[in-house]
């Protein structure tokens, strides 16, 4: 196991090559260059093929080919360029085919700007192309995990044959960091579904689209049967100071980092509040948020206008159906979009906040009855907050 | 004229398109009245001992539909 | 007196039926391409990249390792598939509006670049599968459910020679156009599928056959009358012939071929059908 | 045990590699390190940033909003970051690029001609390496010899003689720091006596 | 006004030339074109540009392109060559334009089937594309509606200067139907901002992005802000028979009219059952469920795996709060993927299981306190129902 | 004595400083565009249409409305606009990155169909903006970020001569080639983009001019000798000169030009410049 | 009031032209009306089939899974459909392109050698309007001038000299049926008759 | 040699590259040591007398920085 000090783009790159990622295809753009340019300088040294394709729209089909023949491979990108690789996605999911997606996230819409940003959430992990699918969506939130949700990235996607997504950020591309890294891997396990002639074995088909109105039905029933699978057994977060918790802050990737160091400074005085940090955004973590019954209010903090916060209330509002009634926690957002990064100051205001809110609306409750008032604008980005300096 | 080859029609692929009949220089091929189960008016060597063998029709038969054997 | 098969059809089909309409020529090309194979003994180590076209179910068909990606991108599938596979056969099938509209720049770059690929252009100057829409490669004139009163150049540009485009390409290694449309140029044309094989055998770049076809239903003519429309008219605007074969290998046959060497540029022209006169 | 640091100047005067010395140097003394470069083409030749953070445990945010260490190359970066430098930090400036001063008393003040000591040296390029010497000469944090295997970590295969020449200058920056070791002044004392080439060097007391 | 008969496809086409569409940009796709064949051949007649794009991705340019020099214009593709244009779509939105887009979906993923389907509603109204940025997203249910939503998308686009989809399927795109042709409209106001060269005014420009960081905040809080404009002003849903309503289906498009059905069926059984059926798919029309504050459950039909549902539980979980505990709607949820249609018999049939269930939860409330265990799998499709034959 | 200004800023650039590099040939490209605007009096009647690239602010420079569409469409939005507006000069300021690599179908689909629009074609060998990738015009052995060791023609293939590619196509009306690389090289670069506005101007379909242009930052090299570069290694490759102009009007100049029919195909050469001579 | 249509058989049989006559004669006749095709490119030259509903309030589900009235044109479709047709509903077939017979008793079934009919007339794309005109005979919901007006409506204006051929088909269909106004027999023997070109037309009861 | 030209040289917008030096067959032109709010240093007119106003140098300029007069 190698320590050593590296950019995080550059750690996927080198993670990915660990983990066998022969093909590579990548178009450039800013701020994922870093990570075009190792695969450039390193993956032939080790036997692979890089290759820099004339768009990203060429490039994802390259990928759906060097996947089709067996190989893992990969792809990388930033905002505009996924979102030139939507059709390209529904289609590697429809064939059930594992390539590995990197989107170094910036900040949008439109061209935008290579400030940092987390906007991209709802087209990952709802769909961004058309189709009923799902991408298996891991968001790093250190150099450390560039590296090993990379190597996670291309296990689950050979394990599941599903494509997989990575999902950073500029901050984290750009960022230096020790890291350790993962051991050397083999290819993987061979393909016996592979389309690489069909010399000696029966001929192997990857299709897009099935023969019969029926055969497209079953492929949605077979697709919809693994994603219930994966949720079931890839669910992965991290949970920090959550065991006593009253107030969870919810961050992926950077802005995690920014939590925890929240969580460090409110702990310190003595506000019970801990971090739920998806680790997978698809499949979302619900059974993290199911372990923690007794938290009463939860600020999602994120680098968009909210996005992952339609999930935490989709969780929790599973978790208020057979509960205790009156229990539902709150939840309010920290956010906004275009390079908004939030600072640890903020996000400790924004905690003491809701625990004044729920303090009064205990005390309020207790007069007459009603709870929670406070939180019914939950999905609304709350005013104020927003750096624009 | 003595037939010095055969054509051998799978009717079930012919979907009547007549691109064998023009292709054969030699009239041996006509379209015929029978119906196959895909609702097509299929083809028939109508004059057998005109068919040379050449094999215009089946290089032109876009159903792959045509096997052609030669005699002599 | 002995009984010979002298045509039957080849091994790298299936048994199921095609799935085109009565006289369409893509049944003869998927032909040509099957043995092709058969003949070079390679279908154990080829794969097929279909196009989306009428030909998206080709799969059904080829008795191969077939793969299906999206519309357009057959030249970037196959760049993916033959960079990872090098020592395989790849080839994709594609038709007009597939390779010449929506997937114009995969192709152009997979040219470019020189991907050791096979192309089997199915060029029948229309869309087929989507019921007649003008494509890059409609003919001046001829009428189509977007443009119903015939393509007119002063509004959309003549009709695209992606064969001269792609030979001015130094990397391009052999292209060549036939045509569809009576046994003699279908002789032709098989010879010149199989030359593209051959091309990517022999290690050479990126090799491109434009079949010229008919689509009997969107050019509403009876099979026959279709074929003679291929030979009158689009064979008097896309001249058959080679425009480049590697200047190594020996011209696959005398008429109209010429070899243009590595350093691009169109090709001197090839035959020019006269008209309707072949059949 | 926590140190933050924002380095900062125009594009080319070495800003980042600097930058990526001190991380590598904090973790080679086995500290967690967190290096994060202004990024983006828009600013080709404009202002330069870097920040670092250096733990001795998992880094929690790697963004600097208030460095316990600035080390300023250049007059707009010394408007920009010093009044964020946290009470009782270090400020190191480059005295002969920069003519004026934090203006702040809480803070100590390190005015290094590093850019006349570069050049007198022959290597203007080395000016960033003349701050860090400055640096280790001021902050015990960081051990010599760790920066000393961080440079030749982060320079280059194809410029690795430039390595000499970056110790070289690594010592002269000590050295000017020892040869000065007056006490901390303001900024625009420092600036003034850096215009005659003699800076003062204040010994911060709250720094460690 | 026209009474006249038309397929939903030509009704678009015909309604977009009288709101006064200029021009119209499309590349073939089944089944949506005989929406570009109608504009290929009436386009022209009623002088504006019909121009067949060698892509979608072109397309959408073209559109973009069109719309920036101030005239009305649109595009049509279905399910994957609206994947492509993903990108063109978030560069619409932050360059607020205000072209008008067409979706006529098919089954998907990947390259799917022509049958019919809604499996591109989170692609719409989540962000298909990358950033933070909505569509205006209309769902007829008839021709009518065809027609109608046609002439709103043009206005509402305008209005506020975003694009907007019309999102249909492949069956009411195919279907004919009595329609009332609305009149000829002009083309609008005429719009200072757009880009027709600068004689006798301050240059305008057209830009995707902004010039700083903080500039890009700024685009995004404008645009926040106009959509939350959007929201409080555009909601649109039609409520049939909800006012005395205690189970509530909800269905968009052409489910809502085999909803529909079911409801007189169910009506005539004596069960209260009503339909809100969303208009507006984006913004989503919350305030219609606020309306009926005392319906009991919902059985949300789709022609998907479970996607406007998400809509539905965010709406009915911001509902829950501030009320009396234990009277939150139950949510169930009926639909498949990949060309799935429901029939009156089945949504029947899963309403009346809602409904027993629901008898069977007071019950069990009244026992032990504990209420809608059985809405926590909302999300989850519901085994059963699923139509392969 | 009189004192006579002989050369000053044209008045269709604002005020703003360039944003580009020391020795950024973008900056004589903008001039050059605003010149001919200023020169045929249309700034009025003008829309620029900017690419992605390092030029994607170019609207902070140009004194005109601008439109600013996404990376490759440049002539796919140009389209849209100059069909809203039959009567407006559209033109589009693109680099090789942004023409001929991702938007590689939108150019030659713009090309083929005759769209009656300016381009402005700024070819420096390299992706600019993004830190100096390989761009489909890299020459072979450059070095890049993405090909270190050089561009390989047998990995990547030879750069793609573009101009000679849309040269062509029958519906390309001017196509010409210069290099911003010397004071008589950047004037006859000034008379081929006044000429590609005066096609537009009269009528006359598809213009453009392609501008061999020098990335100082991403050669590594210092201005002076990143111009040379342009001169003895680009100018080679890309022969400079009209590779196509209307019949009908005058030549431009007497060098090089060959005008090309509406039947396409390729300019006969053109000049090369005697590597580095020029200067 | 409502009526549900299925019409199925051959493409290239007038399938979906009659389909939107009969919509269209509906809407001339003040009803809601609406048509669905079976589309898409797989079938070219295979099975076509649509549904039409008439209603005299806004159609709710459009799409038909129970029809009142299947016009049936081939096999397969009889066996696909026929078995879907409301009880009381009307069966028209054509009985010389079709060899069984649905096997219901609680439907009315018109075995109308239609193809005979529209060959004998020289006109064989009529077939559509002949089994038009038997429904017309059989089911008085349309009227025939709103069936007339609906083919002159739906023929494409470069075809309307097929407009009279397409009604003297019609009236050949009303009057066959008027000629051959037996009781509703088994499909079977329908069939059995069909073989000798003499229909047995049954009177459906529930039919209005 | 009397100059017949001159060049005014707006310093502000110039980058430094030297361009215009090299342009200038003359000699009139040199990179001077002022260092500009930008941060670049500025061409200077070292040899006024050198210029005839031809204008070689504003045409290579990328910063248009350059204007040229000429006399007589
Ligand atoms: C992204 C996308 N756009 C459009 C389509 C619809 N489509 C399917 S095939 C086809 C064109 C077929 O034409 P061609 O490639 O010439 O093949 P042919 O059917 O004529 O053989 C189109 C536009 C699609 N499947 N995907
Ligand atoms: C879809 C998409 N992909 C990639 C990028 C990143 N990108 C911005 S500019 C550019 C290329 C610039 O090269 P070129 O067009 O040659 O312009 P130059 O900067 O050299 O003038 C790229 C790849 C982007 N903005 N959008
Ligand atoms: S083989 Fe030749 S002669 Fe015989 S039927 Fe075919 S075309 Fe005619
Ligand atoms: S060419 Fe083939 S398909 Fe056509 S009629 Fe002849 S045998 Fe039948
Ligand atoms: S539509 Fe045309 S191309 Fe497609 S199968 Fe039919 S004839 Fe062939
Ligand atoms: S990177 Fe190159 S193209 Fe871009 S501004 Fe700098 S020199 Fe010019
Ligand atoms: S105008 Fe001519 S002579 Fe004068 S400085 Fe410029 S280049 Fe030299
Ligand atoms: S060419 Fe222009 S920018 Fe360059 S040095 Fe001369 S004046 Fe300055
Ligand atoms: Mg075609
Ligand atoms: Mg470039």
């Amino acid at each position: 196991m190698e320590r050593t000090f590296m950019k995080g783009n550059e750690a996927i790159g080198e993670a990915a090559i660990r983990a066998g990622c022969r093909l590579y295809f990548g178009y450039p753009i800013t701020p994922q260059n870093e990570l075009l340019e190792y695969m450039a300088a390193h993956l032939p040294e080790a036997g692979g093929v890089f290759l820099q394709s004339e768009s990203e729209l060429a490039g994802i089909s390259m990928l759906y080919g060097a996947v089709a023949a067996g190989k893992r491979a990969m792809i990388s990108s930033s905002s505009p360029g996924i979102s030139l690789m939507q059709e390209g996605l529904s289609f590697l999911a429809s064939a059930e085919l594992p390539g590995v997606i990197v989107n170094i996230t910036r900040g949008g819409p439109g061209l935008g700007r290579i400030t940092p940003a987390q906007s991209d959430y709802l087209q990952a992990t709802k769909g961004g192309g058309h189709g009923d699918y799902n991408l298996i969506v891991l968001a790093p939130s250190s150099v450390q995990e560039m590296a090993d949700l990379t190597t996670l990235a291309f296990e689950l996607a050979d394990k599941y044959r599903n494509p997989a997504m990575l999902l950073g950020d500029g901050i984290i591309g750009q960022m230096m960091e020790t890291v350790t890294l993962p051991p050397a891997m083999d290819q993987g396990e061979s393909k016996p579904w592979a389309a690489t002639g069909c010399e000696g074995r029966e001929r192997n088909l990857i299709l897009s689209a099935p023969y019969t109105d029926q055969e497209l039905m079953e492929l949605n029933m077979r697709l919809q049967a693994k994603y219930a699978r994966i949720k079931a057994a890839e669910q992965r977060a991290e949970c920090e100071q959550m065991e006593d918790a009253e107030y969870g802050i919810v961050a992926f990737g950077i802005s995690a980092r920014l939590a925890l160091a929240a969580v460090d400074d409110l702990r310190a005085d003595g506000v019970k509040v801990g971090l739920i940090r998806p680790i997978t955004l698809w499949p979302f973590p619900e059974n993290a948020f199911r372990a923690y019954p007794k938290v009463r209010g939860y600020l999602v903090v994120e680098m968009n206008e909210g996005q992952m916060v339609q999930d935490v209330r989709l969780t929790v509002s599973d978790m208020v159906n057979g509960r205790v009634p009156g229990a539902a926690p709150t939840i309010r957002f920290l956010g906004h979009g275009g390079g908004y990064v939030p600072t640890a100051t903020e996000i400790r205001e924004r905690v003491m906040e809701l625990a004044r809110l729920l303090r009064e609306a205990v005390g309020a409750s207790e007069a007459v009855g009603a709870v929670r008032t406070a939180s019914a604008s939950g999905s609304v980005p709350a005013e104020g907050g927003r750096r624009t300096a | 004229m003595a037939a010095t080859g055969t054509v051998i029609i799978s009717t079930e692929y012919c979907k009547g398109c007549g691109l064998c009949v023009h292709a054969c220089a030699h009239g041996a091929l006509a379209m015929g009245r029978k119906i196959n189960n895909a609702g097509y008016a299929v083809v028939e060597l109508a004059a057998p001992e005109k068919c040379n063998g050449c094999t215009s029709c089946a290089v032109m038969c876009p159903e792959v539909a045509l096997e052609i054997h030669r005699r002599g | 007196m002995t009984d010979k098969v002298v045509f039957r059809k080849p091994q790298c089909l299936t048994d199921k039926a095609f799935l085109y309409c009565p006289g369409c020529s893509h049944g003869i090309a998927h032909r040509l391409v099957a043995e092709a194979i058969d003949e070079l003994g390679i279908r154990g180590r080829t794969v097929c990249v279909s196009s989306i076209g009428c030909s998206v179910r080709c799969w059904r068909n080829f008795d191969l390792d077939v793969v299906q990606g999206a519309h357009g991108r057959g030249l970037a599938v196959a760049t993916g598939l033959k960079r990872a596979l090098p020592d395989k056969v790849v080839f994709t099938y594609q038709g007009d509006g597939d390779l010449a509209a929506i997937g114009m720049a995969e192709t152009v770059h997979a040219a470019a670049r020189g991907e050791a690929i096979t192309v089997i252009f199915v060029n029948n100057a229309v869309f087929g599968a989507t019921g007649g829409q003008m494509a890059p490669t409609t003919l001046v004139g001829q009428k189509t459910t977007t443009y119903p009163k015939g393509r007119d150049p002063g509004h959309v540009g003549m009709p695209i020679k992606v064969s001269e485009m792609l030979a001015q390409l130094p990397a391009t290694a052999y292209i060549a156009r036939e045509a569809l449309s009576s046994p003699k140029h279908v002789l032709a044309a098989k010879k010149a599928v199989r030359r593209a094989f051959e091309v990517q055998l022999a290690g050479g770049g990126f090799a491109m056959v434009e079949l010229l076809a008919a689509c009997p239903i969107n050019l509403k003519l009876p099979p026959v009358d279709a074929l003679k429309w291929v030979e009158e008219n689009m064979v008097r605007y896309y001249p058959l012939g080679e425009l480049k074969s590697p200047p190594a290998a020996p011209p696959a046959r005398a008429a109209g071929g010429t070899g243009v060497g590595a350093t691009g540029g169109e090709g001197a022209g090839g035959r020019t059908c006269a008209g309707g006169g072949c059949q | 045990m926590k140190r933050e640091y924002k380095i900062a100047g125009f594009g080319g005067q070495g800003i980042l590699f600097l930058g990526q010395v001190l991380a590598y140097a904090g973790m080679q003394s086995g500290l967690e390190s967190c290096w994060i470069p202004s990024y983006g083409p828009e600013m080709r030749g404009g202002t330069a940033n870097c920040q670092v953070v250096l733990s001795d445990r998992r880094v929690r945010s790697p963004l600097v909003y208030n460095p316990d260490v600035a080390l300023i190359f250049n007059k707009p970066s010394l408007e920009r970051f010093s009044p964020d430098v946290k009470p009782g930090g270090i400020v190191v400036l480059v005295s002969d690029l920069i003519d004026t001063s934090p203006g702040r008393s809480d803070i100590a003040v390190y005015a290094v001609p590093a850019k006349s000591l570069a050049d007198a040296a022959g290597e203007p390029a080395t000016l960033n390496m003349v701050v860090a010497g400055a640096l280790l000469a001021v902050d015990p944090l960081l051990r010599r010899e760790d920066v000393e295997a961080a440079i030749w970590k982060v320079t280059p295969p194809h410029r690795q003689r430039m390595v000499a020449v970056n110790l070289r200058a690594l010592d002269q920056g000590v050295d000017w720091v020892r040869a000065h070791p007056a006490e901390g002044t303001t900024g625009a004392e420092n600036a003034a006596n850096a215009a005659g080439a003699v800076g003062v060097v204040g010994m911060a007391k709250g720094a460690r």
